[in-house]
């Protein structure tokens, strides 16, 4: 079964109007190219996952693509607000944006909770803050042991549809990420549905040769979509650097709905995929990015026949 | 033994590969399950992914390996993982669609012991090895394949310590509990394939042997075994499995007797 | 701006980075606190080991990151890890000495707000980032320091929301609940350094800076601020840590102003 | 502050009487070297904690050293019985021995609580089997949510001491693993004392060309020792290979007391450490377990400067 396919047929088939969805990673790895095929196909009501929003979900909720963000950090990391989630939290623009808002950690326990099938995950946060008090999904279990300690539990997320971007996979999906791996796993494991969208699909024996660095296993992969420079203006270990000079503009831009949508019309409905986009972007721009060679040690996994 | 003679290891492992057909995914352990895992992707299932307790995923061992731990198991795999991950992402998360668990005693509803013999948990009369990973295997697989021969001081009316669940005292106690695996679906054994009422849970005769007859069967279970309404005979291991088994899977025989 | 003027965050970075002295590890954001944590491994504590909330632990960056996330952080390196592990073990392991922590709001008992302005969640006058990591860091690192400029908008009587417990309403009700952490230590602001009373945990007045006073200090807090019985000057930053902050960390002055 | 230590001073220093100690380590990377100088230095009520007390509890239990046993699965892996420590339980032999017994994934559940600082982990396991009837310690949680499901928790497990083998780290005790990685992050940061047991120390660039593949920062790291096959005969992954012939053998002498005695005397206490035994184990041996080259691929780091 060949699970390569093309961005557009991998939103087409895998993400529906009032889904329930992740594309994660954390700074780095945020597949901007998949949140730019959703919003050109005018998916709706999606109910949006991600720890930091970032930009990405940002530009989604300006698009209207959102019903719903389920997260735990609303900034531009380093930089400051993100507007265009701001206008629809504080005055319903484009239209109201319902919010279920956690903290990184119990994010993260929703994952694992998720991915484990676990009905709860137990973590020392919440605690004395308002937010329990704010969000009832956030509870709190008595421990069955000697101290009787109360301590506070999250529930489950189990998204639909995770698309998590990773440098390279082989044609089974088996995709391998070094660099910050943030919570891609995790996602992967608690989603229904997987696409991964890698710089490079590699020969198997590739990612034999170290089966220790596989952090997706093809097993839960359903969709490959190749896409070089697919997390741009984020960033791939090793392959490019974050763009921080767009991460600042977006940051004044994004300040204006014009601006916004603007944008959104030029580098987003005015091309059709991402080849354009990265055509549009200009090759010295992504020469500007491209990090100088810092390899791997390698290591001896050994025969053992 | 001619080319047509068979040895009970081989009909057994025969058996377990044909009941692995369709399964995307077999938790598996070494020696007979790991023969017949390797037996069902050259025959009934081609894309059959193994998935080892001790963290490996997609294996492609260059020798047959003493323990799940065996470093061949490890060079050329697709993926090898933090035990953690493996118990609680792929085993608990529901990817495994069938394990085969062995064990010292199994009882009429697919229980298993693999801790005590003897009913004092402090002064056993045999101290076994415990449960390790059946336990969560035996709850959280999809459907369990027991291959164990059959004998009255194994297959007995209650085990005397229950390590692994199977449909405890019927398959109504088990889903009560809600555990996410549907339970046992088959005991393999020396003489004849046993399954498991759908209605109660209990263990009957569902498939015999050549030559062998009901009487052999109960002969070796402690318990009155019923039979299914729809007696089978199982078909012997043809010529091509058993030519995989001896050339390509176990060539020093080391399973064969 | 003359070789022995500094400006306030000089000030404040230099304050930071002798309270980071004798601590093992210090859990770092960017900006003043990453200058402050580099700043105190040249000077007061060069083993200082800096953990980062995106996964990284004993990172050599070759340039000033501009998030926590950035790949600088993540080559050459001691350790990368998922962001469950760093949560889990080494925040919630009680590994975190020291945590630097901001906010738009801080009350007199050394809460933070960093979610909304405003007393209603549902529709807030300015939607903040919210937690993040701050909510776990508040409760599990042993202390806390809080860089922030003073300011009545700031420091108020009560958060508007409470994201990242301090004290609470007193040290009696944190330590009720058993958080693993002590607590806020110090508040280092633009003209003095505050503390918590070690009895009932309410912010403090410290340390003045050079040329500052105790009204100056009161001007810039919302609620009548108590002076800690020893008030101290707060020495200015040497020649040397300003030295090392303009020609090494911070050499195009981006956290200067 | 050097951390790099001799096998003999690690167990002076950090294993006393009493101690609760964990070696690690599944199938591979099983510490012998540590367990040998134990015996040798006499200790004794120690409790001894893993998933599979293996050949090297069997040792340490049939040398007297050990009071109490935490585990989950107690057999000669891929061989039988492990005699010395059925001998104890069964009859007392050489002294009684209490313990206490959790399945695997409920051993990995008291790590994690114990390196997470949880009062508990859930799990899907125990339930309707006997075991805990047996084990106190074994409890259950009902979910504060709407299904309101009871689960299986254990509670944490914290040991004074954890003894890890591992191929490599650098002075600072910076440690990376490939090969089967078990438990060893879970319990390195559970213990209270953490000794890295090293086939080689090595530059720390090498180390750090590499950060995704440290497993154990030096920041837990308390001890390191310097122990070339100190694994033996279990295995360290590209290094040598698990001596299967001697678990084999063990399989067979140990079901005799004088027998397993006699191996004692003759591969413990009759060699003073480790190069000895090496010595007495021959050139011979450690070719046969030398295995081929099989190096990973490597990746790039990029350089971001």
């Amino acid at each position: 079964m060949n699970k390569i396919i093309s961005m557009k047929e991998a939103i087409q088939e895998f993400v529906r109007d009032g889904a329930t969805l992740a594309i994660e990673g954390f700074t780095g790895l945020i597949c901007f190219a998949a949140a730019h095929e959703i919003i050109r196909q005018g998916r709706r009501d999606l109910t949006l996952c991600r720890m930091t929003p970032d930009l990405i979900y940002d530009q989604m909720v300006a698009a209207g693509t959102a019903r719903k963000l389920i997260f735990s950090y609303l900034g531009n990391p380093g930089v400051g607000s993100l507007y265009a989630i701001r206008r629809a939290v504080e005055q319903g623009i484009p239209a109201p944006l319902e919010i279920e808002e956690y903290t990184h950690f119990g994010m993260i326990g929703r994952y694992i909770a998720g991915a484990a099938r676990l009905p709860f995950f137990p973590l020392r946060s919440n605690t004395g803050s308002d937010l329990p008090a704010h969000n009832p999904a956030i509870r709190t279990v008595q421990s069955p042991y000697a101290d009787g300690e109360v301590i506070s539990v999250v529930p489950p997320l189990n998204p639909d549809v995770a698309i998590l971007h990773a440098p390279r996979c082989d044609a089974s999906g088996n995709t391998q990420v070094w660099g910050l791996v943030g919570m891609q796993k995790e996602v992967a494991f608690a989603a229904d549905k997987v696409i991964v969208v890698v710089e490079e699909v590699v020969d198997e024996r590739i990612i034999r040769s170290d089966p220790n660095r596989t952090l997706i296993p093809g097993l839960i992969v359903d969709a490959i979509v190749v896409e070089p420079y697919g997390a741009h203006p984020s960033y791939v270990q090793g392959y490019y650097d974050r763009d921080n000079a767009f991460y600042l503009e977006w940051g004044e831009l994004s300040k204006d709905i014009e601006a916004t949508n603007r944008w959104l019309e030029e580098w987003v409905y005015g091309v059709p995929d991402r080849a354009a986009y990265l055509k549009k972007l200009g090759e010295e721009t992504l020469a500007r990015l491209r990090p100088g060679q810092a390899p791997s040690e390698p290591v001896n996994y050994g025969v053992y026949a | 033994m001619t080319d047509h003679a068979y040895t009970a290891s081989e009909m057994m492992i025969a058996v377990a590969a044909r009941h692995l057909a369709g399964a995307q995914t077999a938790f598996v352990g070494v020696g007979i399950p790991n023969i017949a895992c390797n037996l069902a992707i050259r025959t009934t299932n081609p894309n059959l992914a193994l998935i080892y307790e001790s963290g490996v995923y997609g294996a492609q061992p260059a020798r047959l390996p003493l323990s799940i731990g065996d470093p061949t198991l490890v060079s050329g795999a697709a993926a090898v993982m933090p035990m953690a991950d493996l118990f609680m992402y792929y085993l608990q998360g529901g990817l495994v669609d069938v394990a085969m668990l062995g064990a010292a005693q199994i009882d009429r509803f697919g229980n298993l012991n693999s801790t005590i013999v003897g009913t004092d948990y402090a002064h056993p009369k045999v101290r076994l090895p415990g449960s390790g990973g059946a336990c969560e295997i035996a709850i959280n697989a999809r459907r369990i394949l027991n291959i164990t021969r059959l004998s009255k001081r194994t297959f007995v009316e209650k085990v005397d310590f229950l390590t692994s669940p199977g449909f405890l005292s019927g398959r109504a106690e088990r889903e009560a509990l809600g555990m996410p695996g549907d339970g046992p679906q088959a005991v393999i054994t020396d003489k004849a394939v046993l399954d498991f009422d759908p209605e109660t849970g209990e263990m009957r005769l569902a498939g015999l042997y050549p030559g062998v007859t009901v009487d052999d069967v109960r002969a070796g279970v402690g318990w009155d075994l019923r039979v299914a309404p729809e007696l089978a005979t199982v078909e012997p291991p043809t010529p091509e499995e058993l030519r995989i088994m001896r050339e390509e899977l176990d060539p020093t025989g080391l399973y064969r007797a």
